[in-house]
């Protein structure tokens, strides 16, 4: 059980965790890069943003 | 869902669980009134007694509404009512204001979804509609909107189930006002904040609602060939649900509404401007704290993939309200966006809500359906 | 629906009332995968054990599907599947093929959602399709429409769900091969009928669906721009599931299929010349003797109202099929409509069906959602 | 388009180049007739004089249809009609037939849209409609589908503007009749083709038409609510186009009609079983034949892309019609695909041609919208 | 249209009146490529020489765009540019500005219809994209956005094409300001208005776009069972065109984006509390005065009929904008409506009009479609 | 000028045209391969279909 960095609501994580394993958070849904396992850190993965008519 | 009923909802659920009450719909030929219907037919608590339309008498309902094909009941006149527990009034606004005395003769308990017994007094009537005809029955409304004034409801005679412009802005709204991120110093007006907001102060609400909003009646406006693909500014100003918020909120809001297409749904997108400055981190634990115990409230605040806010598509047909907000640096601007299903949330399912805590039902008995995906225009 | 479970459907229920088994969807992040999801999670006998997909490991399920938010189950790799007593495999054609026995040996029941099973031979597979990679399991599959073969489901390991489009022609045409309206003699194959009809009695079939019949893949004749109100001929001639419904009814037939403005949605319109003269009365008799009892086929052949024929909008989100016909006397033709929602009766909602009656649970556990009104482009 | 102007149509064009002729609509206010003058207005030889409508009579024209705002044209009722060149008729069935002495009182040539006069026989009318009332006029009046027959238009006083499921099926079948793929020999009919094909063979034409068919009129079926999202039998038997189309190729259709949702376009797919083989070379080389010089016909019929058969929103706003087909070799059948703009190419815009014709313009003025890529629901 | 062509845009018409000129279009099988090949085939004073795509190269233009077929012309590379008067650019932004000294080798008149040129220093890039590779060039270009700094346009070399948001949004609002009713004392830059506007002034815009808007290459957010019937918040905050607004209106504006179930359309809805009291005598003179001269401007505000305010279905297919307002006196605002078509006056159609005018041709050469009635999701 | 292996409509093609290259034919848009150059000759050329629910 680790804290989103974005929303603070706990994020419940499998076993067999790896490190740049992408994980996202169930309340927020913000994409999450493992920094590390044991125990895990957890921080928001970069993403691609759309380009709408812009 | 969020988690599971809330801890509000669980008080009396076991008491009254094996009990079951009868239910008549009026006004059950309509959109809001035939969504009761398949509400209560689904419900473990509800047995439909009678669902009225004048111009339907006779028919079966499942000739109005696919759903019920199949089912028995058929529509009588709304003036035959029969004894019932609940009575719900899914009619025009001007309707059940009329005939309260003869609902209360049959019924203990009245739920209306229209707007007749929503605002406290009817001076405020005389300003948004034209005039009441029972004022007497204003203080003994209880106004529906569970999340906020869920304490008002058990036991109550007469519910005024809240609008659905007006429920889904109230809920995007709230908890900036609970935790004083905008408005200052609240004071709780029928359990709801703030009426001692700053008057300059202004909040710019701009709604999108789908085709149901207008009821099942029709019109050259509402035909398909001329509301299909619309963004139809419909309420420019003066909406009638302004009065609705601001009773709740305790301050005006600037309020602006679209038709656009869809049938089920109604979108509420806030621009608030709070006096403050406020992290992301502030908001995120405002809106956790006011509804991590929702059981009808879902938090979507960006995050990835193709559903980041709240939108109507992805709570149709489900009495879930979705709620997510974001951060404008640039111009000091908190963004608030809601999403329901105007014909769930915003009338027959928050109807049942209301109706599930007034007559100690667990609150989502009836309501657990989760909605579709994919799915279409709703 | 149109009286609740058949006969059939009460048999074993009893004795698995109580019972709770495991159950993974591979492909679930698809459209049919999301759709098992969601009728697992609320089925009174399924526990979720695991999700897969390839693109989304590691993230939740309401990443993908919004009625699913909330919910604590992440996506792990297919190739990671643990024991389990039902594995449900909604991946494109030719993947289940290639992974058979290992899907035997992680589940005791198999359900496929996709065409790799639903042949008898691989000769057919030859003919519509690329070969086959599994000959040995195509004479141990059962295929799955329950309303046609029932009772061949009990018990059965490996279960082929009936595709889409062929589900809404064969439930249409159905009862006039087993009435003798159409097809005379009828031999009965794979708990289906004639495979002797007359070569020369043509069926035309019209079908019209929405865009999840394509899945979540998307592609540029699929993006929204593209695809938004087309009457489109995807499938002119040559459609695959004409090698089913000619296997299950014993007849070739004329079959072309357009792309429309819905999402959710397949509706076949069939057009038959019947040898002899036939009556409305003879038809009526037909539909109902076959149907009376489905507790997922709903009737509906002219009446009144909206909504007097079949039409997807009036299943979307359910199990059930609305069948109906007209009768075209001048020209001796019988016009059968048949709609259902693809994503449910046309694929996982059946496939749920069909395991319900493989593990003697109520046919109808977990399909009970009976649809909206209003509902747009379901 | 297929390739400028059709030898036929330049015959007279230069002569008539500089003429204005003054035109009036009767029946305005609807689609139909809102696009005449949304056509007229733009063409280069006519000017509008008057519009009608009795609801909206002292309105502007722009009141009720967009494209037309800021025009000084005002509707007046249909009893005050002034002398004219041109007038065009868009009225319900009945209304025409009824005034048609007055009308050729005001006016030389008169341009019917309804189905008034586009059967050959009072018999007939009886038969579909509900009896006529000038059935004197029967025999003077011109049907016009300009590419079938064209000939017969020059100096015509009353035009008969076909109709748009008929126009649709017709243009998609006539190739085969013509070049006696279907149909053995051809005895023209009313410039048309056979009238003793074997009434054995069955054609059946399975269409898909948008909401603007049913007129601005509105209803309960037709509201945005109800009618979205839908795929909804509304003919399945017994269209009155039937009748057009039998007395136009000589043979009985199986014909059914359903609503889909777009608000522009109908689309015919036509199945036909040819008597003998037939190569998709024969098909190209019949269809290439009957429509290279035709201003208004675009084949497609297979290619490559996202567009590749006939489709409504390639064509919406245009007057052309998408012609193209597809052989199905497993049994015998060449489909037909047609798709047009029903309140062009179905309505306005063949009425446009027709008197294009009629009067010696070049065929093509004022009709050369091309269309829109990409559109939505037309 | 309001009244005609435009007193500034006869001036130099009639030398231009018999020239003609070649174009290409680089980013041709685009939307706003494809939109531009339309608009310079039925344009009288172009030719168009060349059309360019990566993908699409040596198939002809009608391959990917219905209303080209039959038209001979194919694609060929973007790297084989051939000699021509003026040359379009309908790439993503970043596309133009790193192959713009090639651009002008090959042409005299350079259109780029991304974001390449529109703001006026390489800061502004650095802050809202990614920076600028040819900075030199942002002195030279002229921002189109003819209603505005028409005056700056003719014999421009280098044309930036005014964004389709930004459009809408200017247009609505830029009256307010010219006339004095918001932001005080104004400062044109760039033939605009105000740069020293009160920052406590807040402008809230609220817009609601189509899918085209996202440009042909899909995905899986703009598939269309994702897509349809949305109302999906896509730039809550941060859109870049904010940028654009900002620099011609000389104010910050709070600025929030919406997808709604249209494909052709942008409407943005602009909440704005002036300093002083205003009437809607005032608004009305104010928008009057800024455009009564405009071919391509229209006002709605309020009015009759089911028309009553801009929306975007009403102008689809026209370089038409429609803008309108309403007063909202119990919160002392004024509510701006403007709705165009992003493919016509929001891209393509604000293209043409520039170089109608950079050229001496009448401003509306090319460009009188006037819309369609009814019309669905344009 | 080439006759389209398809429809048999005339085929406009553009002077330097190389092998392997693709064209379509403005008549019935079907996808053709450049077989050779001098004199062109032309066949269909394959394509992959969409699987639509089947
Ligand atoms: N649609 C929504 O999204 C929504 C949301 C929130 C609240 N509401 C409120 O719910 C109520 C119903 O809305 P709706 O959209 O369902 O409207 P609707 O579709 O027009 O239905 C109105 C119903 O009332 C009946 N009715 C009308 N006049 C009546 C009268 N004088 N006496 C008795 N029955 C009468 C009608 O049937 P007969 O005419 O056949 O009797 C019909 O069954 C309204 O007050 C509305 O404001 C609706
Ligand atoms: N949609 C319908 O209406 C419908 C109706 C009847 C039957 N069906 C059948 O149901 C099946 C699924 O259809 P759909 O529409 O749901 O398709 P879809 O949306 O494209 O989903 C396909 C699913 O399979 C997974 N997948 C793809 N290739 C795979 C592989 N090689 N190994 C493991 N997983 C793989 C995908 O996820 P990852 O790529 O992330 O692994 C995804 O979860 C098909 O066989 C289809 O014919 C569909
Ligand atoms: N829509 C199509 O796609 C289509 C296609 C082919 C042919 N048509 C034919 O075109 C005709 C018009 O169709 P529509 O769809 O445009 O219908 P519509 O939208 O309902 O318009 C009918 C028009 O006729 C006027 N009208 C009605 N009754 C009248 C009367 N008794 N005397 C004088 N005017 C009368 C109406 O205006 P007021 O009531 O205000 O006078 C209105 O302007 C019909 O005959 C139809 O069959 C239509
Ligand atoms: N759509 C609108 O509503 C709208 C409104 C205002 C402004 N705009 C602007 O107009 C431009 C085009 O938008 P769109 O919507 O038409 O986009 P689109 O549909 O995605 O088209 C882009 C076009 O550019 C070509 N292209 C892409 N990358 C290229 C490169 N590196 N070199 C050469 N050609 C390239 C593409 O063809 P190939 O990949 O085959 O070469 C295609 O023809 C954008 O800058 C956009 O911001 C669009
Ligand atoms: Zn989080
Ligand atoms: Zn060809």
């Amino acid at each position: 059980m680790t804290t989103c960095p974005e929303c603070g609501a706990d994020v419940t994580l499998h076993d067999d965790l790896e490190a740049g394993e992408i994980v996202d958070c169930t309340t927020c849904g913000v994409e999450l890069e493992v920094i590390e396992t044991a125990p895990p850190v957890l921080d928001r993965a970069p993403e691609l943003e759309e380009d709408w008519g812009e | 869902m969020t988690g599971g009923a809330s801890a509000a909802a669980a008080t009396d659920a076991d008491d009254a669980a094996a009990e079951t009450v009868t239910a008549s719909v009026v006004g059950a030929s309509g959109f809001a009134g035939g969504e009761l219907l398949r509400l209560l037919a689904g419900h473990p608590h509800f047995d439909i007694q009678q669902a009225t339309s004048r111009q339907n008498a006779g028919k079966s309902v499942g000739s109005t509404h696919p759903p019920l094909r199949g089912t028995e009941l058929r529509y009588t006149e709304p003036t035959d009512l029969e004894s019932v527990d609940v009575l719900f009034a899914a009619t025009p606004h001007g309707v059940s204001m009329g005939r309260i005395d003869e609902f209360f003769e049959v019924a203990d308990t009245v739920v209306d979804l229209s707007a007749d017994f929503r605002l406290d007094t009817a001076a405020q009537y005389d300003a948004w509609y034209d005039g009441h005809d029972a004022p007497a029955y204003l203080a003994k409304a209880e106004y529906a909107l569970p999340e906020l004034n869920r304490a008002n409801l058990p036991g109550a005679d007469l519910i005024a189930s809240g609008g659905c412009n007006a429920t889904a802005t109230i809920l995007g709204l709230y908890p900036l006002f609970e935790h004083g991120i905008f408005g200052g110093e609240t004071g709780a007006t029928d359990g709801g904040v703030a009426d001692e907001v700053g008057g300059d102060e202004r909040i710019v609400v701009d709604v999108k609602v789908g085709s149901s909003e207008g009821g099942a009646g029709g019109g050259a406006a509402s035909s398909h060939a001329e509301r299909s693909g619309v963004v139809r500014p419909y309420a420019p100003t003066g909406h009638r649900h302004e009065a609705e918020i601001e009773q709740f909120l305790g301050t005006p809001v600037a309020f602006t509404c679209h038709a656009v297409d869809m049938v089920r749904g109604a979108s509420a997108t806030s621009h608030v401007f709070p006096d403050g400055p406020v992290s992301k981190g502030d908001l995120w634990s405002a809106y956790r704290e006011s509804y991590e115990d929702e059981p009808f409230v879902r938090l979507a605040a960006g995050g990835s993939g193709v559903y980041r806010y709240p939108e109507p598509k992805a709570v149709a047909g489900t009495n879930v309200a979705e709620v997510g907000f974001e951060l404008d640096p640039s111009n000091e601007r908190v963004v608030v966006f809601s999403a329901i299903d105007n014909v769930m949330k915003g009338s027959a399912g928050q109807a049942v809500h209301a109706a599930n805590i007034a007559l100690g039902f667990a609150e989502t008995a009836g309501l657990d359906f989760a909605g579709l995906h994919p799915v279409g225009s709703p």
